[in-house]
């Protein structure tokens, strides 16, 4: 034969062979054990590593998956982004049961719009609240309220919280939020809680984080909580929901059933709610319970949101 | 599957050069005249198209542990037919882009796709990736190499535009010219696709 | 995910996968190498062709088939151009390496009064838009039907006749060397 | 002559001294004060008295316990009406003993006549006491509490060899010190014979900064009767008032980062805290009063006032017979380069507070901040030799760890740097930011 | 109270020093170069240095307004300097087309991509000069003659070479120095600029007096142009007293070229240049060590600008190692 064909094939062949023994011998001698699953578990994830899981990234999450379902139970760990479907898949791969988790959204707590709580001054100085709240109190003279320039729009990274241009408050689209909670480490006053959804989006929460004395608080907010308790007695009997420490009233989101009865007793309208609440006043008892639970529903379906 | 779609992704949304920065050896050095631009973005799809062929249809009998050697081998082979085929019909070209040629074997476009799309999907995929992406690269490179001829050279596809004695911006066509060109370019490409930019002061 | 199960990375799966690939590709390459050779050599022969065409007055021979050599210019290859079986030229490929970058070739054609007929760049990497000006007709055709013994080989600006490219004076020089070094190759050299 | 001062950094701010030539007015006490428990560096003082109680001038109702305190003490005669927040000048809600005024009855252990006591009786140990217990802070504005500078360090640290008092009043606007050395020298002379005994040296130096050459002249007249007294007058300069700086300035010494005046054989006090210190110990008076300056270009007149401690500051006005002037658009408690500017002129007077600044709309608003353009500015006038910009980059970023290499906590926050800046940068609102992070991150370390 | 007060932190007092005032003192500081070229090479200079500063003002204003449409800052001075600079690194017979291509360069690729004022890495107006250097180098290694010889030798124009460039091509042939002194200006004229060159570059004596005024504002301190020019003299002179045949003087290399406009206003550029006088120094050590380097060894006659780019490029790391001294570290109190 042709030693132009004969030639390149030998060399090229005896070439491969002798390749193909040393990376043999070379994988047998470093061989590193490494969990193949990691890698299968990551495919799962939404691979955007935004950290909200509490860890470096998807496969750093991937790895701790892993390592909890040896031990038989992930139900520490949570992605924010994928949500529990994610998870349920994640868990069907991995083998192990995961638990239906509510699926939870930030919620802004402090109510004190330019027009509730009009600004008696005005800061200069960088647009950032953790500058503004290491100065003084606020524009609005609340040392507990929101400060409005927005630190935790510039951690969003899905860009599901702004400023409303009017209020000066930040709105969370809960459509967007996937609850990682950064904005909640942003924010300088802790403002800003990660609640559950509820069911067919229906959330209570006091918008207010003022611990000062009602008349303190209500001179620079008009919507401050002032601590009188009219909530927590208008809560019905068997649920118990709400509790007040430190002049300011606290919603368990565990506990509250989305009845909306405390929000038209509040002198204040310090309550909030993603659902008109009813507008009768109405009593706390199990009969009409039931019937403020219809209406609410019918009013949630309007799709009011705060 | 979407053929417009694959070569939406293929020409913009992931195209090898202003997005996903690979090949970047001989974006910058040959694109100094659309022509040559072109041939080697085909020069290179001709690989891309063979090696992802290949790698596709045997991706079942490779073991893993020597899948680079035979990716290698597979593309080094096809680099050098090519070059051989260049070097007797398109003696020209071939010469304007010497060393670049046996270069290809270590462009990433093509190792990357052999390692991340030819050897886990199908034949046909392969096929149609291996043609988007090249395609993709070839519309990159002759872009970056029409845009550094004309501003360079005065002249299109040796075309010359300009008279003879005209000054035109010899920059374009010295090496620095590429990293200007490409970088602007790059710029452009994100301006049209990523409409919203977060964070900055 | 995995559709099918890879073959596993086991010793004989290793080498005989590798090796067979290795050589399904030396006899693919041999096949194309055999099939081009000769289209690649053909290749050589018409450029040289085209260039003898062009630096030589008209000939009727295969200067390619007499080419020949000589001493102390090893490197240079001459071509004797001949019409009817009468000399009438001889094109001397010569170089330089005072190029801006790599070295420059060039076909230097003389006519039998060892005046210079006329040059083409056989190859050349000079700065595009500058030094590759020693292509255009502009810059070459000042040698042609020059006498070298008359004219001096050498730019303006070190005392010589020819016209520098601006801002290309190296490149200029260097083709001037080539050049002088194909004159003296052809004046001096001995068969 | 070529005058002493500090060498790195500085700037020199229009002095703007307005309120300069006008004689101290002493104010009579307020219909009600309230008394701040933290009106000084450290622990916030424990009250001592209850809602109700009766309480006569120069009463302790606060005791400082811990270790860096002071004892406050009523400032008028009358009953405490209540234990409640206030806003201070930090803009947020501070605890307060709220006393209503009713006559002005004075502890009888206070002498209070005009007469100059020149007899230092007292042993040094005898001194410092009696510092403590009349709750004496420093007055150029740290409010830093003063005996336990007298007090020697732990271990074998160095012996202090030279009292430095600070007459320098840097601040621009303010003018409490100036008055107080022309018009309580001999006074001051004595506090400061007091403090020289109380630290045992027998070296003191006052510093003066030529912008005062009334002042200067008047001390260094009647110090050549007292050995060891020197007055040097310093080149105007600003922050040539910080304690680093005017040790440097005086001594050619430099403290070492992280470390006291002690360190270097210094103790350094205030001109006012000399004053105060002659009223505790010669006159058994606490520190319930103090000079303020009441100052702006907006206003018509200007003065500079003795006022009760724990006055509201709009009795300065009220004193001037002026209103807020229309246009006023900010307030600062201090001078323009370290003041706070407050909420309103309700905040209570305290030992720290050296004067109030009216500010119109023109002077208050910051210019638009624009990139920086890397002039080195702020390094060249940085007097602790950091790199403003790079601080406040990093603490933008809230790198607190690279603040903490870059020495972020040696910024005393004078300001030169954003006076400075050209391109109008927050870099002190940054710094101070990372600053405050960088030791709360520190002392979480500890 | 009703009136709305401010709160901000201190100082609340503000110097009147602005990034205005700074850059206009710059041109100010330039207008000794402009009038002195204008003197020699006539309206063509004034010419060229109009349309840069107009270029590169005008281009700011474009590019901010329409493709980055963030706040317009192309009037607060630094475009014209950028503009005023780069028309001084050109020869004044410079097309206009080409001027604006580097003004094109100066602003668009070395200011503005890099995020505008104050973050570009390398001195706008020299990486203008550079891209029009590789991109013309025809039409930017002409030089006019100056006004006076071609009056003198009554031709329409002349070009002349610059005296870096007779050196050059002086020393590739081997000529001893002292042979090319009939080529070469007398050092009174490169003194006073009556040499071939960029349009802002001869005048040696316009320059320092637009050197001093910025010293005595406090906009640049001493230390960048003194080491600057001390180093390239110091680098020169050590080649020139090893063998004054091959090599030029010391005073001659501060005199020719860019050296003089560099070290006084390149090199001195705020942004581009370390932030510690110690860091300063540093720079122009080395920047004027590479210069040298350039201008002896290199293919290039001239080498300001490049070794002052290659610089700029050092700053960040300068930067990060050579701090001001802080207070109170070190301390020394003679104990």
């Amino acid at each position: 034969m042709n030693p132009v064909i004969i030639f390149p094939i030998l060399t090229l062949g005896a070439a491969a062979a002798g390749a193909a023994m040393i990376l043999f011998l070379v994988a047998k001698k470093f061989k590193v054990e490494e969990d193949p699953r990691i890698d299968d578990a990551a495919d799962f994830l939404p691979g955007v590593n935004c950290g909200g899981c509490g860890f470096p990234g998807c496969r750093g999450f991937a790895e701790a998956l892993v390592e909890a379902a040896d031990k038989g139970n992930i139900s520490g760990l949570m992605c924010p982004v994928g949500g529990s479907d994610t998870m349920t898949e994640v868990g069907v791969f991995l083998g192990v049961e995961v638990a239906e988790s509510d699926p939870t959204v930030a919620v802004v707590r402090c109510n004190g719009s330019r027009e509730k709580a009009p600004p008696k001054l005005s800061f200069d100085g960088p647009a950032k609240c953790y500058v503004s709240h290491a100065l003084f109190c606020g524009e609005h003279g609340c040392a507990f309220g929101c400060l409005g320039l927005g630190d935790c729009v510039a951690v969003c990274e899905f860009d599901a919280i702004r400023i409303d241009t009017e209020t000066r408050l930040p709105v969370v689209d809960a459509k967007k939020c996937v609850s990682c909670g950064v904005c909640v480490k942003a924010c300088p006053r802790n403002i800003i809680e990660i609640r559950p959804k509820g069911r067919k989006e229906r959330r209570v929460w006091v918008g207010c984080m003022n611990l000062e004395k009602g008349g303190v608080a209500m001179k620079n907010c008009k919507v401050a909580c002032i601590g009188c308790g009219k909530c927590a007695k208008a809560c019905p009997e068997k649920i118990r929901a709400i509790g007040l420490e430190k002049n300011l009233a606290y919603i368990d989101p565990q506990k509250c059933i989305a009845c909306g009865l405390c929000i038209p007793v509040c002198p204040t309208g310090a309550i909030l709610a993603t659902f008109q609440p009813a507008v009768k006043k109405a009593k706390a008892s199990p009969g009409n319970l039931e019937q403020s639970k219809k209406e609410t529903g019918e009013a949630a379906q309007k799709g009011v949101e705060t | 599957m979407n053929l417009l779609k694959e070569l939406h992704r293929g020409l913009i949304k992931e195209n090898a050069v202003f997005v996903l920065l690979l090949g970047m050896c001989p974006t910058l050095a040959v694109t100094g005249s659309a022509m040559n631009g072109l041939g080697m973005g085909l020069a290179s799809t001709a690989v891309l198209l063979g090696s992802n062929m290949v790698i596709s249809l045997i991706k079942n009998l490779i073991p893993d542990k020597v899948r680079i050697p035979v990716f290698i081998v597979i593309i080094a082979s096809f680099v050098t037919i090519i070059d051989l085929i260049m070097a007797a019909y398109t003696p020209d070209l071939h010469e304007e882009l010497g060393i670049f040629i046996p270069l290809i074997v270590v462009n990433c476009v093509i190792l990357g796709r052999a390692e991340a799309f030819a050897s886990k999907n199908s034949f046909l995929a392969s096929l149609v990736d291996g043609f988007v992406m090249g395609l993709g690269f070839t519309f990159a490179l002759t872009l970056l190499g029409s845009v550094r001829e004309i501003l360079g050279a005065g002249s299109l596809f040796n075309w010359k535009f300009v008279s003879e004695d005209a000054t035109t911006i010899l920059l374009f066509i010295l090496q620095p010219g590429a990293f200007i060109a490409l970088g602007f370019l790059i710029a452009f490409v994100n301006k049209l696709t990523k409409k919203k930019i977060q964070g900055g002061e | 995910m995995a559709s099918k199960k890879k073959l596993a990375s086991t010793f004989p799966n290793m080498v005989i996968v590798l090796t067979v690939v290795a050589l399904t590709s030396a006899l693919a390459l041999s096949l194309t190498n055999i099939s081009t050779l000769k289209a690649r050599q053909m290749v050589e022969v018409k450029r040289t062709l085209e260039a003898l065409k062009e630096v030589l007055p008209e000939f009727n021979n295969d200067p390619s088939i007499e080419k020949y050599s000589v001493e102390n210019f090893a490197e240079m290859e001459f071509y004797p151009a001949k019409k009817g079986g009468q000399p009438v030229g001889t094109a001397i490929k010569t170089y330089s390496d005072k190029g801006f970058s790599e070295r420059i070739w060039l076909m230097v054609g003389f006519d039998e009064g060892n005046k210079v007929h006329n040059i083409s760049v056989l190859k050349q990497r000079e700065t595009p838009g500058l030094g590759t000006k020693i292509k255009e007709p502009k810059f070459r055709n000042q040698f042609a039907g020059k006498d070298p013994a008359s004219f001096t080989l050498k730019v303006k600006k070190d005392g010589g006749d020819v016209d520098a490219i601006t801002a290309a004076t190296i490149s200029s020089r260097a083709f001037c060397d080539a050049v002088s070094k194909a004159y003296r190759a052809l004046s001096g050299g001995k068969r | 002559m070529k005058l002493n001062t500090f060498k790195i950094g500085g700037v020199h701010p229009p002095e703007n001294k307005i309120s300069a030539a006008l004689p101290i007015k002493t104010l009579p006490p307020p219909k009600q004060v309230r008394l701040l428990l933290s009106q000084h560096l450290g622990q916030p003082a424990v009250p001592v008295v209850k809602k109700g109680d009766r309480v006569k001038v120069g009463a302790l109702i606060a005791g400082g316990e811990a270790f860096i305190s002071a004892n406050i003490h009523s400032s008028v005669s009358g009953t405490v009406l209540k234990i409640d927040n206030v806003i201070d000048v930090s803009g947020y809600r501070k605890e307060a003993i709220v006393i209503q005024r009713e006559g002005d009855e004075w502890e009888d252990s206070i002498d209070r006549s005009e007469e100059l006591n020149n007899d230092i009786t007292l042993a040094p140990e005898e001194i410092i006491d009696k510092i403590k217990e009349m709750g004496i802070v420093g007055l150029g504005g740290a409010a830093f509490p003063s005996h336990v500078k007298y007090l020697p360090l732990p271990g074998d640290a160095a012996k202090a060899d030279t009292l430095v008092i600070n007459g320098v009043e840097c601040e621009p606007y303010l003018t409490a010190d100036h008055r107080v050395m022309l018009e309580k020298s001999d006074e001051i002379l004595s506090g400061i014979r007091v403090m020289m005994k109380a630290g045992r040296v027998d070296r003191a130096i006052i510093g003066i900064e030529a912008n005062k050459a009334d002042a200067i002249e008047l001390l260094s007249g009647k110090a050549r009767a007292i050995p060891g007294l020197e007055i040097v007058p310093l080149k105007v300069k600003y922050p040539q008032g910080a304690e680093k700086q005017l040790i440097k300035a005086l001594l050619n010494r430099e403290i070492p980062s992280g470390k006291l005046p002690l360190d270097v054989s210094c103790i350094i006090n205030n001109i006012g805290t000399a004053l105060a210190v002659y009223e505790a110990v010669q006159k058994n008076k606490p520190l319930i009063e103090r000079v303020v300056t009441m100052t702006g270009k907006s206003l018509k007149k200007t003065g500079n006032f003795k006022v009760r401690m724990g006055s509201p500051a709009s009795i300065l006005l009220e004193a001037l017979q002026e209103e807020l002037p229309p246009g006023t658009a900010r307030i600062i408690c201090g001078g323009p380069m370290m003041g706070k500017a407050v909420n309103n002129l309700e905040i209570p007077i305290s030992k720290g507070t050296s004067g109030f600044l009216l500010l119109d709309e023109r002077e208050a608003r910051r210019k638009e901040t624009k990139n920086c353009i890397r002039c080195a500015k702020c390094i060249s006038v940085c007097p602790m030799g950091l790199e403003p910009y790079l601080l406040e980059k990093l603490a933008e970023r809230r790198n607190f760890e690279a603040c903490e290499t870059e020495d972020i906590v040696d910024c005393m926050e004078c300001g030169s740097c954003s006076f400075t800046c050209p391109s109008n940068r927050f870099l002190l609102d940054y710094i101070r930011y990372g600053k405050t992070n960088v030791m709360r991150i520190m002392r979480d370390r500890r | 109270m009703s009136r709305e007060l401010t709160i901000s932190l201190s100082p609340h007092e503000k110097g009147n020093l602005s990034v205005e005032k700074i850059m206009w003192s710059v041109v100010i500081a330039l207008i000794p170069a402009l009038t002195a070229s204008v003197y020699f090479y006539g309206i063509h200079a004034l010419r060229v240095v109009v349309l840069g500063m107009l270029f590169c003002i005008a281009l700011e204003y474009l590019i901010q307004k329409f493709v980055l449409k963030t706040k317009v800052t192309a009037f607060d001075g630094s475009a014209a300097v950028t503009g005023l600079l780069l028309a001084f690194n050109v020869p004044s017979s410079i097309p206009w087309w080409q001027l604006l291509i580097g003004s094109a360069a100066a602003i668009g690729v070395a200011k503005m991509a890099f995020g505008g004022l104050g973050k570009n890495p390398f001195n706008p107006a020299l990486v203008g000069r550079a891209f029009m250097l590789a991109s013309f180098p025809v039409q930017m290694n002409t030089w006019p003659a100056p006004l006076r010889k071609i009056w003198e030798s009554g031709a329409d124009a002349l070009t002349s070479a610059t005296p870096l460039g007779i050196l050059k091509e002086g020393v590739r042939d081997g000529t001893p120095i002292a042979d090319l002194a009939d080529k070469m200006p007398s050092y009174f004229d490169m003194f006073i600029g009556n040499m071939g060159g960029c349009i802002g570059e001869v005048s040696a004596f316009a320059i320092l007096a637009g050197g001093i005024y910025l010293l005595s504002r406090k906009i640049i301190s001493f230390h960048i142009p003194l080491f600057y020019l001390l180093s390239l003299a110091g680098f020169t002179g050590l080649f020139w007293l090893f063998n004054p045949v091959k090599y030029a003087d010391p005073l001659f290399h501060i005199l020719a070229g860019g050296a003089m406009l560099g070290a006084w206003f390149m090199a001195t550029d705020m942004v581009t240049c370390p932030m510690s006088i110690k860091g300063q120094v540093i720079f122009a050590i080395s920047g004027g060590i590479l210069c040298g380097a350039i201008r002896l060894f290199g293919s290039y006659p001239e080498g300001c600008s490049y070794s002052i780019l290659v610089m700029n490029a050092f700053v960040p790391l300068i930067d990060k190692y050579f701090k001001p001294k802080r207070f109170g570290k070190e301390v020394d109190n003679g104990k």
